[in-house]
C-alpha cells in the first residue's frame, strides 16, 4: 500500500485550471486506484484528478485542456469532456448528472456480455438531485448491475449550498431506496475513498450490485475560474484547507516512508506537471479537416 | 416471398439480427413478458433470455444507457413507447450520442438503435398521437429512417442495427398491422436512399411514414382529374437522399411535401427548403407544405380529422401547385 | 363519518371505461374525501375514482370519456386528461410521472401566494420510478411545500411487475431520502386512506411540508380495454377481488347504517351512474373551430 | 434614455414586474444568492425575498412546475442555464404546456416565462455552445423571442411576463456584456414584431439573436462592394411577422437567412420555405440557409470558428444569391 499511496499522492500533485479540484483530490485519486485498466470510469466537468488517477497521460490531458491538436479529442472535447477510452475513462460529461446514466450503461453492457469489470461513475452532491439520478441508481438496483456510484460531496453545486439544493444533508440515506448498500466515508483521505472504492468492486464482480459511496469534501477553489465568488464562508474553507488531502497523505505517508523518500515522490510529481504544461503549450492548435463520406456528419451548414 | 405484417416484418429483424449478433439486445417498457404494446418484441424474450428486458419507466436513463452501451461492446435496440415521450430522450440524443463520435476523435461509435412509434388517426389524444420527428431530424450525428411498407421495415432495421451510429427508427402505430410481400432472403436497406411508388409527370409529392399511403391515395384521386402525381417515400428522414428529390423535380416542377409532424420550423419546412436549394429553376410554383396543423392533437374524431393531414389535403395542395 | 362514508361507497359504485380502476376505487375516492374543493388535484391516465371524488359531474366525465361537445374539454382532451379547474382538479396527465411535478407546481404556487389550500398528486408504482418523481420530492421536501403525494400502488405498470420494475417492494422508504414522513396504507381501505390523507393535509397546512402515502391495491383488470392480458397470476385477481373495495366498504358501513340505507344509497348511485351515461352518449360530438386571433395556436398547417 | 448592458436590462425588466405584480416569480440554478451566472437576477433576492429561489439542478421538474403553478394564480419567471439544456425541458412545453389551454377548452392560461441563453464563440464546447432554437419554435402554443438590443430584452421580457401564454425568451451569452440605449420609459414590446436594423435594395438579410450583429457586419463589407443589404431582426421567432417579410423580399428580391442553431430541419429551413410561401413570385434566387455546421460545437476556437455561421458567410450568401 505504501507504493499505492505514493502514487496517489503523486497525482495528488497535479493541478488543472478551469473546473479545479483542488482539496478533492483524493476522491478521485483514491477511487481510481482501487480500478484496474479494464474499468469504465465516467465523470463530471471536475474530472482532473480522475483522469490522472486513471492513468491518462498528464500532457494530453493538459493539451486538451488548452484545446491543443494533441490533446485526448485533438481540441475538439475541451477542459470539461477529456476521454481516452484505451484507459476506460469514458469520459468526462459536463450535462450534471450525465456521468450517473453513462457508467450504468457501460455496467449494463458489461453484465449483457458478462464480463469481468466494472464501471464507475463519478459525480456531485448537485448531480445526485438531477431525475436521471434516481432513474439509474433504481436499473442499477433492480438488475444488479456492476457499478459503483462515487458521490463526491463537496457542498456545493456551482454556488448553490448543499442545503439549499438538497433536502437532505447525507445523500447515502437515499441508496436504502434502490435497494443497495450506502456508505459515507472522509473525501479527503485517500485511503478511506480507495478502501470504500475496493470493497465496491469487489461486491460488483461477486455480482450483488452496485454500491453508493458518499465521500464529503469540500470546494476551496471557487466554482470555476469564472466564479466570482462571494458565497462561501472563509471558515469554512480555512477548516477545510487544513485537512488538505496532500497534507492527509503527506501523514499518512510519513508513518511509513522517510521524509526524503516523500519529497522525491513530491518533487517527481512536480517536474511531471512543469513538464506537461510546457510541452502542451508549445503543441499546435488544431485545424478544421471536413467530415469524411462514412462519418455521421456533414459539411452542410443547412441549405446547398 | 412472403406476406407479412408490419409488425411482423420488424420482428423477424430483430430475431434475425439477435442470433447472428450475439452483442445485440433489445429493451424497453412492456417489451419482455408482454412483448410489446405493439407486439414487435413478441416472443424474443423466450428466446433470447436477459437479452430481452423489461424496463423501468425511465425514458431518460435508458436511452443515456443505450448511448454508453453501445460504446462498450453490445448493440442496443431500445424501444420507446410512443414518439410523444421523445422530448424524455433528446438530452441523451443531443448532449451525448450527437457529439461523442466527433469529440473523441473516432475513439468511440455508437452502434444503437432507438425504435419509436408516432402518428395519429385512432383518438389516442393530445399525448399519444404526435409525430416529432423533427426533433430528431435536426441532430447531427444520428441518422433517422421512417420505413413504411414491411420489407422496407425489416430492411432499414437490419442496416440501422448494423450501423456504426446511432439511428432512430420510427414507425407507426397504425402501420403495425398493415401487410406487404417481404423476400425470405430481405437483407439490409441502404440508409439513405428514397424509395418512388410510383411515376408521375405533373407533380412530385415526397412523404414521409404512413403519410406515402394518404399521398397514393391523393395521387389516384389526382389521376381522377387527369393529374399525374409521383409518389416518393423518402424512407430516410436524415441524411437526405438529394438526387432522387432533384431528379423528380426537374421532371415534375411542382413539390408537395407531406410529414405528420407539426410545419412549423418542422420536417415539412427542411424539405420545403431543400427543394428550394437544390432545385429552385425547376420550380414553377412554390413548394406545398403539407403537415398537421399547428395545435395540439385532439381526442375526439371530428377534430382530429381535421389536424392530422390526409389524402384531401395533400390533393389539394397539388391542384394550389398546379394552379 | 358516516356520512362521509356513505359518499365514498357511493362514488365508488362508478365505471369509466378505457383504464378502468375498478378494485382500486378506495383510493381515489377515500383520498379526494378528505380534501376541500379549493384543493388542487392532479391524477393520471386512471384517474376516474379521482375525478368523481373531486366533486366532478360524472355526466360530463362520461361525456368527455366519449369525445362529446359537452365533456369538460369539449371532447379535446380525452379519457386520459379530464380536468374542471372549477373544483380544482388540474388534471388527469397520461405521461407517467407528469401528474407529480404538476401538484408539486401548484404547491409552490400556493406557498408563494401564502394560500391556505393543498395539493395532492396520485401517481403509480411506476411513475415512482421516473427521474421527475425524484425531482420534485427533492424540492418538495427542500421547500416544505404543501403537497400530498398519493402512491397508488397496484403491483404493475401496464403489462410490468413491480418486482421488474422497482429496486425495492415497498416504495414509502424512499421519503426518507427526502426528509419526508413515509406512510403505507391498505388501498383498498377507503377509511384508512381518507385519514393518512387527512392527516397529511393538516400536517401541510401547518407548513410543515408534504408527505408519502403508499395505497397498496391491486388491478384486477387488464391495464386498459387495449390489454391482452396474459401476465397477471388469477389466484392473485381473486385473492384482491374478494377484498374489493365495495365489499370492504359495505362492511364498514353495515356497521354504522342499516341495510336498507346501504341498498338506497347503491341504487341511488347505479342510477346516477346510468343517467351520465344515457345523457351523454346522447350528447353531440364537437365540430373544429378555427383558432381567434387571441389563441397561442395558429390554424396553418405549415406553409401558407 | 439610459445606456444600459443588455444583462442589466433583462434585469430592470424583472424588478419593475415584480414590484408591479406580486405573483411574479423568478427561479432557476444559481440565480438568487450568487444572482446567476450571467448576473441577470443580481439583486432580486435581496429585494424580494422568497420570490426569487435558487433551485437544485432539475431543469426537468422545474419546467414541468412552471407549467402548473402558471395555472394556479402565480408567473413564474424560470432560468434555465444554458439553451444546452433545453432538452430536458421539453417534456413540460411539448406535452404539458403546449396542450392544456386547448384541450382544456381554455379553463386555463400559463402565463409562464422560461429564460435561457445559448450560442457559441467563446470555447464553452459541445454541451454548452449550443443554440436550440429550432427545437423550442416547433412547439404550437409556446412563444419565442430572441431580443438582441437591451431595448428589446427589456421591452420582450416585460411583454413576456405579461402574457397569458408561455413564453420562451432566447438570450445570447455574448450579448451580456452589449451596451445600448434604454429609453426611461420602455414598456413592453409587442411581440409578433419584426425590426429593420437597416434599409437596403439589393437582398435581404432576416437574423436572429446575435447573427444579426454578423448580419450588420456583413451588410458593412456587402456595402462596400456596392451591395445594398436590409437587415432585418426578426426578434420574435414564433409567431413570425410574415408581412415585415414579404415586404423585404417584395423590395429587393432576394434573401438570406442566419440562425445560428443547425440549419438541417431547423429554424433556418423554417425562414427559408416561409419566404418561398409568401414571397416565391417575388424571388429572384433561391433563399440562401446560413446556420451551424451539420457537427457539434468544437472547443478549440480554429474549429469553432468554422462551425459557428459568421459576418463572412453571411455575405458570402448574399453574394450567391446575387450571383
Ligand atoms: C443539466 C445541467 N444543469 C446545469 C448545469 C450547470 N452546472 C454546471 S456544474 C453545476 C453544479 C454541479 O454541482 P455538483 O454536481 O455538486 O458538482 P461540483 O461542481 O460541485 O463538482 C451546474 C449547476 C449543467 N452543466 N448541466
Ligand atoms: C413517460 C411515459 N412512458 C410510458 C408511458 C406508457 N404507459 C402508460 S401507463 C404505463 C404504466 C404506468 O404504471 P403506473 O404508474 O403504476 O400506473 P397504473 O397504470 O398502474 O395505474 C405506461 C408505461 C407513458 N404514458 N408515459
Ligand atoms: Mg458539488
Ligand atoms: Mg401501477
Amino acid at each position: 500500500i505504501e507504493e499505492r499511496l505514493g502514487e496517489m499522492h503523486k497525482a495528488g500533485q497535479t493541478r488543472g485550471p478551469i473546473h479545479r479540484c483542488d482539496g478533492q483530490e483524493a476522491v478521485g485519486v483514491g477511487a481510481t486506484a482501487a480500478l484496474e485498466q479494464r474499468d469504465y470510469v465516467t465523470t463530471t466537468h471536475r474530472g482532473h484528478a480522475v483522469y490522472i488517477g486513471k492513468g491518462l497521460d498528464p500532457r494530453r490531458v493538459v493539451a486538451e485542456i488548452f484545446g491543443r491538436k494533441t490533446g485526448y479529442g485533438g481540441g475538439r472535447a475541451g477542459h470539461m469532456l477529456v476521454a481516452d477510452a484505451s484507459q476506460g475513462m469514458i469520459g468526462g460529461n459536463a450535462i450534471v448528472g450525465g456521468s450517473i446514466p453513462a457508467a450504468t450503461g457501460m455496467a449494463l453492457s458489461i453484465q449483457i456480455l458478462r464480463e469481468d469489470r466494472v464501471a464507475m461513475a463519478v459525480f456531485g452532491d448537485g448531480a445526485a438531485q438531477t431525475g436521471i439520478c434516481h432513474e439509474s441508481m433504481n436499473m442499477a438496483g433492480l438488475w444488479k448491475l456492476p457499478v459503483i456510484f462515487l458521490l463526491e460531496h463537496n457542498e456545493y453545486g456551482l454556488t448553490v449550498h448543499h442545503t439549499a439544493q438538497s433536502a437532505v444533508p447525507d445523500l447515502h440515506v437515499r441508496a436504502a431506496g434502490y435497494g443497495m448498500p450506502g456508505v459515507q466515508v472522509d473525501g479527503n483521505d485517500a485511503v478511506a475513498v480507495f478502501q470504500a472504492v475496493a470493497g465496491a468492486r469487489a461486491r460488483a464482480l461477486r455480482g450483488e450490485g452496485p454500491t453508493l459511496i458518499e465521500a464529503r469534501t469540500y470546494r476551496v477553489e471557487g466554482f470555476s475560474t469564472s466564479d466570482m465568488g462571494g458565497y462561501q464562508r472563509q471558515e469554512d474553507i480555512d477548516r477545510w484547507k487544513a485537512r488538505d488531502p496532500l497534507l492527509v497523505s503527506r501523514a499518512g505517508l510519513a508513518e511509513e516512508a522517510d521524509a526524503a523518500r516523500i519529497a522525491a515522490v513530491e518533487k517527481d510529481a512536480e517536474d511531471t506537471v512543469v513538464a506537461a504544461f510546457e510541452a502542451a503549450l508549445s503543441d499546435p492548435l488544431p485545424e478544421f479537416v471536413p467530415h469524411a463520406p462514412s462519418a455521421p456528419y456533414s459539411n452542410a451548414g443547412g441549405g446547398r | 416471398m412472403a406476406m407479412m405484417r408490419y409488425a411482423e416484418a420488424l420482428n423477424a429483424a430483430l430475431r434475425e439480427e439477435m442470433e447472428r449478433d450475439p452483442t445485440v439486445f433489445v429493451f424497453g417498457e412492456d417489451i419482455a413478458t408482454y412483448g410489446g404494446v405493439f407486439k414487435v418484441t413478441a416472443g424474443l424474450a423466450e428466446a433470447f433470455g436477459d437479452r430481452v428486458r423489461d424496463t423501468p419507466i425511465s425514458e431518460q436513463a435508458l436511452t443515456a444507457m443505450a448511448v454508453t452501451a453501445a460504446m462498450t461492446g453490445t448493440k442496443p435496440v431500445l424501444e420507446i413507447m410512443y414518439a410523444d415521450f421523445m422530448p424524455l430522450t433528446l438530452d441523451a440524443l443531443i448532449n451525448q450520442a450527437s457529439i461523442y463520435n466527433y469529440i473523441w476523435d473516432g475513439q468511440v461509435t455508437m452502434p444503437f438503435v432507438l425504435r419509436t412509434q408516432g402518428g395519429g388517426g385512432v383518438g389516442t389524444g393530445a399525448q399519444h398521437a404526435k409525430s416529432l420527428d423533427s426533433l430528431v431530424a435536426h441532430i447531427p450525428g444520428i441518422k433517422v429512417v421512417a420505413p413504411v411498407t414491411p420489407a422496407d421495415a425489416k430492411g432499414l432495421l437490419l442496416a440501422a442495427i448494423r450501423d456504426p451510429h446511432p439511428v432512430v427508427v420510427l414507425e407507426h402505430k397504425l402501420l403495425y398491422n398493415t401487410r406487404g410481400e417481404v423476400p425470405d432472403d430481405q437483407g439490409p436497406i441502404e440508409i439513405g436512399r428514397a424509395r418512388t411508388v410510383r411515376e408521375g409527370s405533373d407533380v412530385s409529392i415526397f412523404a414521409t411514414s404512413r403519410m406515402v399511403l394518404e399521398a397514393e391515395k391523393a395521387a389516384d384521386a389526382l389521376a381522377g382529374d387527369g393529374i399525374s402525381a409521383e409518389v416518393i417515400d423518402l424512407r430516410t428522414l436524415r441524411p437526405l437522399d438529394l438526387g432522387a428529390i432533384a431528379a423528380s423535380v426537374a421532371k415534375t416542377n411542382h413539390a408537395v411535401v407531406v410529414n405528420e409532424d407539426w410545419g412549423f420550423c418542422g420536417y415539412a419546412a427542411e424539405l420545403s427548403a431543400t427543394i428550394m436549394d437544390h432545385a429552385f429553376d425547376d420550380l414553377d410554383a412554390p413548394v406545398e407544405r403539407v403537415a398537421a396543423l399547428d395545435m395540439p392533437i385532439p381526442y375526439s374524431q371530428p377534430l382530429e380529422e381535421v389536424v392530422i393531414p390526409n389524402a384531401d389535403r395533400i390533393a389539394a395542395a397539388a391542384r394550389r401547385a398546379l394552379a
